[in-house]
């Protein structure tokens, strides 16, 4: 079997894996919150690669697939609602660096 | 007569319930203890010796959930637990009428509500856990009077009340929670289906191992909360800066929990258990005695002494149960009645002059026998009591203790620890010559002797039971004559 | 389907209610916030009858579905709905008070609450994954909205978006979870994992690392060490009657779905059970250690509560690990842990919510003598904190007990003792202030404290429970009996 | 054809990913992660998941990447600075990142065990719009109810949380009566 | 029969204490009228038949342990009781005087009282725990006794050592009684005697067991007896009032010791080692106090160290019994020398105590001198009392009980004989000092010229003690004691050695002290002797301040080591955790997403996905 050219289930976990710890990265080292959040629906996305293509590789009846509506869903509500709330933090403190956002600690 | 117990039991919370709808706080918290003594006295007198097993027993019905240990409300008395609620009834009175006089001081009306009800929960606390049968409300009960005693100690106490009072706290919570683990213990080693939290139906059915696997949870977890060394620093500073009339309940009743769950779980079931363990546990009894007595001598302050003894004595009291024979224990109960009255006068006496004098330090006062006579007679009596004076309740303990012992064949122990005669008589009767005898200090010059009668029977009464008892400890002996039969 | 059915269930009740709040708000503005806040409590007092319906469970017909079941009122769900319905009435309730001092907060605070609730009674009846995963984005998102409510207070902001990052985190995390244990069930269904590992034993790397991911993900909900870290932040910043319900609805949502994943749907899964139980051992020790020691310096009783409450999420995971080879105590412990933990947190942080102006937010300062200002108020604090505390006679010592017995009975002995130094650090954290209010001396001119009748109630109430509760456990057992007895 | 398909999209995927978290403008960061989101679409259509791949171009690289762009936009945000790297956070992200990689083998091969080689022209039953639908309607209706409330909450929430700062009502006036 | 004597000075005690503290005179009467009862009492039971009439009251009753308050009816008992009742009498009288215008009369009676209680059960005690349980209480009473005057330091200091020392010796006695108990099965002495003369213990044991049993019994009768080296707290007792150093510190109660030895005799009889460490360490005492006695200047400490010497000689008696053919000998002589002691004793000491009395509170013997001719009375039976202290052959009582004791050390060992008369030796010389300097020769100071005789209540118990110091030696006690078993046989090297040794010293005392002023003798060896051999010192630096150190060291450890470093370390070790753990919760969205992450990671390996 020929890793290039035979694509495999592996195949795509490892792309699902590689997306997800990309967005992992972005979490740990960027500051703006907004760059933050589009890492985390990255990370989400990852998620979802990994479902579809569960659920093309093995029998399952498309429940994946439906998973995955549900989740798009989901998270398109989650950043209008964390959007919105990005907003109300910029109004008030004019701020998107996290690094400056603690007031409450220790 | 069983529903009697329950009223004793109830009428300290009753009182409560009383003094936080603003009934007279005073007034009612006498009225309580005085309840729960004449009940207890008549209890007592109904009391039958021969009887086997506990009398007077009220029960709830069993839980029906296997798995949650069946726990069940349940009060009885034995000859074992008679004395010691008769001794709560009794030290519960004294305590409530000694109230210091900043407490029942006119400018501190509010307070005074507080105080009581606080002072009474610790009185239900000791006395339920007299009284309960069930494990679980042995330890619950307990543990009630914990937070009022560490409220009362922090407010109404002296020097570093504080911190006395949260070491206080934490210690015995300690104390308590590795006591959870030794009943868990004991509660799971039992074989499949004779576990039980009942103290009526256990059976001594434990194999050996098991037995001294469970054992050094129970008595490191007890004796946390009777100040086994070297889990004693906690006594001597709450003692001595806690407001007298706590001292006086927790010093002479609630401390003695620890030695009685000892006498009722540890003595009849895990008799392997102790034996196994007796060498280790007599080095630290030996060190409660020695160790600790040799401290005593060298504190500098009555109330730090005070404390300090009953730290030591309590070394005899693990003497006699590590004994395991019918004399020893008979002794042990006899000594946990008899100090718990010695102590808790002592205390008591010793509030009485710091409220006067303002003071305890064995420098700044002297001849108070010239200017307080009768209080000084009452703290010669406590004090020599305390000693092993024959004629009072100390006494027939300590020496019933020492024949148990000696029986046991632990006789080096033995030796070391009749040792402790001398080193009590020596800060005993140090203490007593700085503080009553030679020549009257300014500081002792400001104590007026206890005039009024209020003021009086407190002690009163503790002396006559520490004469009673010490004249006659039949009395107490009878009671639990069939329970330790050869 | 029945629709009659449906609609008096208490889930679709409270929904109703919600959206009734919400039109009418919109519409009709002449009503006062008293009555819209009584209305909302009354829908939630409905749900609560509703749930004692025969047909209380009617959720489940809807859908032809063949062999998939998304949703079933068993007992455990029960429990947890009757318990979130309850916490949601009083977290309502100290609105009230709170609202008098906030007034920004507008009516639509007290329909969110409602909302997440019916998000928390999906996830406790939820028996399908779609079902739990929107039912929980439900109750997250509703939080999102709810911790960033106070949107003038810098404080509430920036708790607001520490909760959503992290816990848009957790979200990816449970997700990624959730993608693994799919493929190694290929089905949806919660109890599908119990079939595949009964067919052939031995334990993927997928379904270890589904495991992992989604303790994760629980963990977030519960504040459990190493998913706690937004919590105390979060906990001082939020409104107070959203930290409560934090506190407690939110935990206990952590709570049933991870009895769900792993010991209901998984009893016979005996690998994978031990494998978890002593995961959550290790968790359960990391919490209990790290609230208990990080909560001793604090100066703020909101923040102590934050850090605490990670030690509570500690104790019930220790209840967990014991229950592993069929042992029932330790889930029979949990659920007594959560009766007794949730009353004592929602009467202190009424007492926190109602006070908020004159207990400065929590800060230590403003509890000095405060058994000589308002007895009453301190008091309710006392018993609370000392419910939490875990001392006889209050209600809260039944639950470590039920814990602690539990663990050692699983001879679990390390985390038997672990829970005790954490149980004493709690005595010392939870009685600094309860010196602060009766040894310490009230201020000149420090605030007085208007005892409203409700506050009075409730005090009462609660109080009374955790009291009787804990001199007299009875009820729990039978309660216990109820919920864990296959229906 | 399975196989360039792939490797095209796991390239794509790849590198816009990175540049998301690597670009320190925004809007470049907004622009890359719509790109992955399209490559993603791809991915899902090769998988022959057709509905979804049309879904996650609208919901994603349309709705939510315009969400984002005009957040961007109304906040103005301006290019983040330069940073100097913190070398042990890299090392730990290093680690962090290496673990995973070790579990995915070990996950790699425990799936290809199982499953077969990706070919699209074996007839996979797959989900169509028609299929999906009903599903949603009738087998999985309770959950798709319940998406209903969230979305409810999420509207909700928007509107109380962009709302302008409520004028606060007077302090001492208690509960408002208007 | 038993109670009658025993419980009216107890219910005197109560009834002073209780009601009439405020009325002395009352409560004197009372006490004396207390002691009066049990003086006839004992009086009637010396004559009546043994044992009738004792009526036993079990205290406790515990399996393997039966304890009794009851009574002994032998004739050691009888006599004795008449001895501490009869002399306890008179100084109850002796005190009506003596304390006329003290204010704590009334105390002191209740005290008296007290005492009279304890050492009565003493004498009746028919087992070794009531025996011990009234040890205690003689000790309590001699303790609040000696502290009567508690304001004055030496008296709080005294009180507190003698009662401290005791308790050292009560240490031993408990032990020895645990020992006895365990070995035989019984505290009884009857049944112990039984048990002992059927040669069967319940237990078994060793020589050496039996030894250190009976040394623990001894240690008791060292305390109370102040032998060697317990000896230290007798002479500082004397800061009691002088009736009270009478009656308990010369007549009764330290003389209980030897009561107890002659009782447990047959359980000392044992073991022979131990009766000879018993006879060597009386009479170790005995020689070692009187060289003290001869360099005092205060009259009460001069009577205390000759009472230390003289029950040395009762102490070695009982030791040296175990030596000869009749041990019944030896026991007979000591409670022999016991009886004629407390009458001559405590006719000096309350000669003593006129002379103290009527010189407002001098002791100092040089500061006296003359006496004799301002107080005739007491003068002269003080002289008696000297006479028969120092054996005065054939007419005082101390004679022929001293002649018993030497002929019993002649036959069990002959170097304990020649101590013995070197003894007498000098216990002839220090009295025949303190006689000539105090009450002969020119008055030295204004007291002695102002001194007068003391009335008639303190003077006719003086003259009502001379009379039995005189003729005590014809009424044939050790006969009685004994049941009659004594033999008489005169030993002319024991009556010649008597006799020149009691002339010697007077002859030696009369020589250096005749119309001296001030102390003729000063050499080295002698000032060792006047400081008391430096033994309170040598305690005061050894015993005593080793005590204190450890306590120092064992309070510091207390304080620091387990009060700070544990306990406290323990709470500040958990306070630090805490504010590191603290430090993590910086505020930072992305610290906690790190938490987070590394907390998934490690999940994950812990989880064993890692396999």
């Amino acid at each position: 079997m020929n890793p290039l050219t035979d694509i495999t289930l592996a195949h795509y976990l490892g792309l699902s894996a590689i997306l997800f710890m990309i967005g992992v990265t972005g979490v740990l080292i960027r500051r703006n919150v907004l760059i933050i959040y589009m890492c985390l629906e990255m990370m989400l996305n990852a998620a979802n690669l990994a479902l579809v293509s569960f659920d093309r590789f093995q029998d399952t009846g498309g429940s994946g697939q439906i998973l995955v509506f549900f989740i798009i869903t989901v998270a398109a509500a989650e950043v209008a609602v964390g959007l919105a709330l990005i907003v109300a933090l910029y109004r008030k403190l004019q701020k998107t660096d996290i690094a400056q956002l603690a007031g409450l600690k220790f | 007569m069983s529903e009697l117990l329950l009223i004793c039991l109830a009428s300290p919370l009753a009182a409560v319930t009383a003094i936080a709808f603003g009934a007279p706080a005073r007034k009612s918290a006498l009225i309580a203890a005085l309840v729960s003594l004449i009940g207890t006295l008549v209890l007592a007198i109904n009391f039958d010796p021969t009887a086997s097993g506990y009398q007077f027993v009220t029960e709830t019905e069993p839980l029906a959930l296997d798995s949650f240990f069946n726990i069940q409300f349940a009060v009885g008395l034995d000859g074992i637990n008679l004395p010691l609620v008769l001794l709560t009834s009794v030290v519960g009175l004294a305590a409530i009428l000694a109230v210091p006089s900043r407490i029942s001081s006119e400018e501190n009306q509010a307070g005074e509500g507080g105080y009581f009800i606080n002072l009474l929960l610790i009185l239900f606390g000791a006395m339920g856990a007299f009284a309960s049968l069930d494990l679980f409300y042995l330890y619950i009960f307990h543990e009630v009077a914990l937070i009022p005693t560490f409220l009362l100690m922090g407010y109404w106490g002296n020097g570093d009340k504080r911190f006395s009072a949260t070491q206080l706290a934490l210690y015995l919570m300690t104390g308590s929670l590795i006591l959870l683990g030794g009943i868990f213990a004991f509660y799971f080693s039992m074989p499949e289906g004779m576990q039980t939290m009942d103290l009526r139906e256990m059976e001594a059915v434990m194999d050996g191992k098991a037995q001294s696997a469970v054992l050094p949870l129970l008595v490191v977890g007890f004796g946390i909360l009777v100040s086994l060394f070297p889990f004693h620093s906690w006594a001597p500073s709450a003692y001595a800066n806690s407001p007298a009339p706590v001292a006086m309940l927790h010093a002479g009743v609630l401390k003695k929990f620890g030695i009685y769950g000892l006498l009722r779980l540890a003595v009849p079931f895990l008799p392997e258990g102790m034996e196994s363990w007796t060498n280790v546990f007599c080095v630290l009894l030996l060190m409660n005695v020695l160790y600790v007595g040799l401290v005593t001598i060298h504190q500098k302050k009555l109330d730090f002494l005070l404390g300090y003894s009953s730290v030591m004595h309590m070394g005899y009291l693990f003497l006699g149960l590590f004994s395991m024979k019918a004399i020893g224990l008979s002794g042990v109960i006899l000594l946990m009645v008899g100090h718990g009255l010695s102590t808790a006068l002592l205390f008591g006496l010793a509030g009485e002059i710091r409220d006067r004098a303002g003071t305890l330090e064995f420098s700044k006062l002297g001849g108070l026998a010239t200017k307080a006579p009768l209080l000084s007679f009452l703290f010669i009596i406590g004090a020599m009591a305390s000693i092993g004076l024959p004629g009072l309740a100390n006494f027939s303990g300590e020496i019933l203790i020492y024949f148990g012992a000696w029986e046991a064949g632990l006789y080096w122990v033995t030796a070391m620890s009749v040792l402790g005669i001398v080193i009590s008589a020596v800060y005993m009767l140090r203490a007593v010559r700085s503080v009553f005898y030679g020549e009257l200090s300014p500081e002792s010059g400001r104590v007026n002797d206890l005039v009024q009668w209020k003021e009086r029977i407190p002690y009163l009464i503790l002396v006559v039971g520490l004469i009673l008892v010490g004249i006659y400890p039949k009395l107490i002996l009878k009671w639990s004559e069939t329970l330790f039969g050869a | 389907m029945n629709f009659m059915h449906i609609f008096s269930s208490p889930e679709v009740i409270l929904l109703l209610t919600a959206v009734l709040i919400l039109v009418f708000e919109s519409v009709l503005t002449k009503f006062s916030d008293h009555a819209v806040r009584m209305f909302a409590i009354f829908g939630a007092l409905l749900a609560l009858g509703a749930c004692f319906c025969p047909w209380s469970g009617a959720l489940g017909s809807i859908g032809s579905s063949t062999d998939l079941i998304f949703y079933e009122a068993d007992g455990l769900a029960q429990f947890f709905r009757l318990l979130f319905l309850i916490t949601v009435i009083f977290v309502l309730w100290m609105t009230g008070d709170y609202q008098k001092r906030f007034p920004v907060a507008g009516r639509e605070f007290c329909a969110i609450p409602l909302l997440t609730t019916v998000g928390m009674i999906l996830v406790a009846s939820a028996k399908d994954w779609t079902l739990v995963f929107v039912g929980l984005e439900i109750v997250t998102i509703s939080f999102y909205v709810l911790v960033a409510y106070q949107r003038n207070l810098a404080s509430s902001l920036e708790a607001g978006v520490k909760y959503l990052i992290i816990g848009a985190l957790s979200t990816g995390t449970l997700v990624y979870g959730i993608a693994f244990w799919f493929g190694t069930t290929q089905s949806t269904q919660l109890d599908a994992l119990a079939f595949v590992m009964s067919d052939d034993g031995a334990l993927s790397t997928s379904v270890l690392l589904s495991a992992a991911l989604i303790l994760a993900g629980v963990g977030f909900k519960m504040a459990a060490v190493p998913f706690h870290a937004w919590a105390p932040d979060v906990y001082q910043g939020a409104p107070t009657p959203v930290t409560a319900y934090l506190a407690t609805g939110s935990k206990a949502v952590g709570v049933v779905l991870l009895i769900r994943l792993f010991y209901l749907t998984g009893l016979g899964m005996q690998e994978l059970e031990s494998q978890v139980s002593l995961i959550i051992g290790i968790l359960a020790a990391a919490s209990l250690l790290l609230g208990g020691l990080a909560a001793l310096p604090q100066f703020n009783l909101k923040r102590v509560l934050g850090y605490s409450s990670i030690t509570h999420a500690g104790f019930i995971l220790l209840g967990l690990s014991a229950c592993w080879q069929g042992r029932e105590l330790g889930l029979e412990a949990v659920l007594i842990y959560l009766v007794v933990y949730i009353p004592a947190s929602i009467l202190v942080f009424w007492i926190l919510s109602t006070y908020a102006d004159e207990l400065d937010g929590g800060e230590y300062s403003a509890f000095h003598g405060l058994g000589k200002r308002s007895p009453l108020v301190a008091f309710a604090i006392l018993i609370g904190l000392v419910s939490m505390a875990g001392i006889p006679p209050l209600g809260g010592f039944i639950g470590k007990f039920a814990v602690m017995a539990a663990v050692w009975e699983a001879g679990s002995y390390w985390l038997f003792f672990i829970g005790l130094a954490t149980a004493v650090m709690g005595i010392y954290y939870y009685l600094q202030v309860v010196k602060l209010m009766y040894w310490n001396e009230p201020e000149e001119g420090g605030p007085t404290f208007h005892l409203s009748i409700s506050t009075k109630v409730v005090i009462g109430l609660l109080s009374a429970f955790l009291l009787l509760i804990g001199l007299w456990p009875k009820p729990l057992e039978w309660m216990v009996g109820w919920v864990l007895t296959p229906s | 054809m399975e196989a360039l398909i792939f490797w095209i999209v796991a390239v794509g995927v790849t590198v816009s990913a990175i540049a998301v978290v690597a670009n320190r403008n925004p809007v470049a960061s907004a622009l890359c992660l719509a790109t992955s989101f399209i490559f993603l679409a791809i991915a899902f259509l090769s998988l022959q998941a057709f509905f979804l791949a049309m879904v996650q171009v609208i919901v994603y690289a349309g709705a939510v990447m315009v969400l984002f762009l005009f957040i961007i936009m109304l906040l103005d945000l301006k290019a983040e600075e330069k940073r100097s790297i913190s070398w042990g956070k890299l090392a730990l992200l290093i680690v962090l990142l290496v673990v995973p990689l070790a579990v995915f083998q070990q996950i790699a091969g425990e799936v290809n065990e199982e499953t077969e080689v990706l070919s699209w022209s074996e007839n996979q039953s797959s989900l169509g719009v028609k299929e999906l639908g009903e599903a949603l309607f009738q087998e999985y209706l309770l959950p798709f109810e319940a998406t209903a409330v969230l979305l409810l909450i999420a509207t909700i929430g928007v509107v109380i949380l962009s709302q302008r700062q409520a004028t606060p009502k007077n302090h001492a006036k208690g509960s408002e009566t208007s | 029969m038993n109670w009658l004597i025993l419980l009216p000075p107890l219910l005197a005690a109560i009834v002073i204490t209780l009601f009439t503290r405020p009325f002395p005179k009352l409560s004197s009467y009372i006490s004396i009228a207390a002691c009066l009862v049990s003086a006839v009492g004992s009086g009637i039971l010396l004559f009546s038949d043994q044992a009738s009439g004792m009526l036993d009251w079990e205290w406790m009753n515990l399996p393997g342990l039966r304890i009794t308050i009851g009574a002994m009816g032998d004739p050691l008992a009888r006599m004795m009781l008449v001895v501490v009742t009869w002399v306890g009498l008179l100084i109850h009288f002796f005190s009506l005087g003596y304390m006329a215008k003290d204010p704590g009369k009334a105390r002191f009676f209740a005290q008296l009282s007290l005492f009279m209680f304890s050492m009565i059960g003493i004498v009746l005690a028919n087992n070794l725990v009531m025996m011990f349980i009234f040890w205690e209480l003689v000790g309590l009473s001699s303790y609040l006794l000696i502290g009567f005057w508690f304001q004055r330091p030496a008296a709080a200091e005294a009180s507190k050592k003698a009662f401290i020392v005791n308790r050292v010796g009560d240490f031993g006695f408990l032990l020895g009684i645990l020992g006895v108990w365990a070995t035989f099965g019984t505290v009884d002495f009857a049944e112990l005697e039984k048990v002992i003369s059927n040669g069967v213990g319940a237990n078994p044991i060793t020589q050496g067991g039996l030894m250190l049993m009976a040394l623990g019994l001894f240690m008791g009768c060292m305390g109370k007896s102040a032998q060697f080296p317990l000896h230290v707290w007798l002479p500082d007792a004397m800061e009691g009032p002088t009736p009270v150093s009478a009656l308990i510190h010369a007549a009764t109660m330290v003389a209980a010791g030897v009561y107890m030895l002659c009782r447990v005799f047959f359980i000392l009889d044992l073991s022979p080692a131990a009766l000879q460490v018993i006879a060597w360490i009386g009479m170790g005492t005995a020689l070692f106090a009187a060289v003290i006695a001869t360099r005092q200047n205060d009259i009460k400490r001069i009577l205390a160290y000759s009472t230390l010497s003289q029950l040395g000689y009762m102490v070695s008696a009982v030791g040296m019994a175990g030596a000869i053919e009749h041990p019944e000998y030896g026991t007979t002589a000591a409670m022999y020398h016991l009886t004629t002691h407390a009458f001559f004793k405590a006719l000096l000491f309350l000669g003593a105590g006129s002379v103290i009395h009527s010189l407002h509170h001098e002791q100092n013997i040089w500061k006296m001198g003359g006496l004799i001719k301002k107080m005739p009375v007491t003068g002269w039976t003080f002289v008696i009392g000297t006479l028969a202290l120092m054996g005065c052959p054939y007419i005082t009582a101390g004679f022929w009980s001293k002649e018993a004791i030497l002929a019993v050390a002649l036959e069990a060992n002959p170097v304990l004989c020649i101590l013995g008369f070197v003894t007498a030796l000098l216990t002839s010389f220090y009295m025949t000092r303190l006689v000539i300097v105090a009450f002969f020769g020119q008055p030295r100071g204004d007291e002695v010229e102002h001194a007068h005789e003391s009335p008639l209540v303190m003077t006719v118990p003086l003259v009502l003690l001379a009379i039995p110091s005189l003729i005590a030696g014809y009424l044939h006690i050790d006969q009685f004691i004994a049941g009659g078993k004594v033999e008489h046989h005169v030993d002319f090297l024991l009556l010649g050695g008597s006799f020149v040794v009691f002339a010697g010293g007077l002859a030696a005392g009369w020589y250096v002290y005749w119309q001296k002023n001030e102390e003729p003798l000063t050499f080295g060896f002698l000032k060792l002797a006047e400081n008391k051999f430096y033994f309170d010192e040598l305690y005061a630096a050894t015993i005593v301040r080793g005590q204190d150190l450890l306590a120092q060291a064992m309070a510091w450890f207390d304080q620091w080591i387990i009060g700070a470093v544990l306990v406290r370390g323990v709470g500040a070790t958990a306070g630090l955790l805490g504010q590191c753990f603290r430090l993590f919760q910086n505020g930072m969205i992305q610290t906690y997403a790190w938490i987070f992450l590394l907390g998934v990671l490690l999940l994950c390996l812990v989880m064993g996905v890692l396999s």
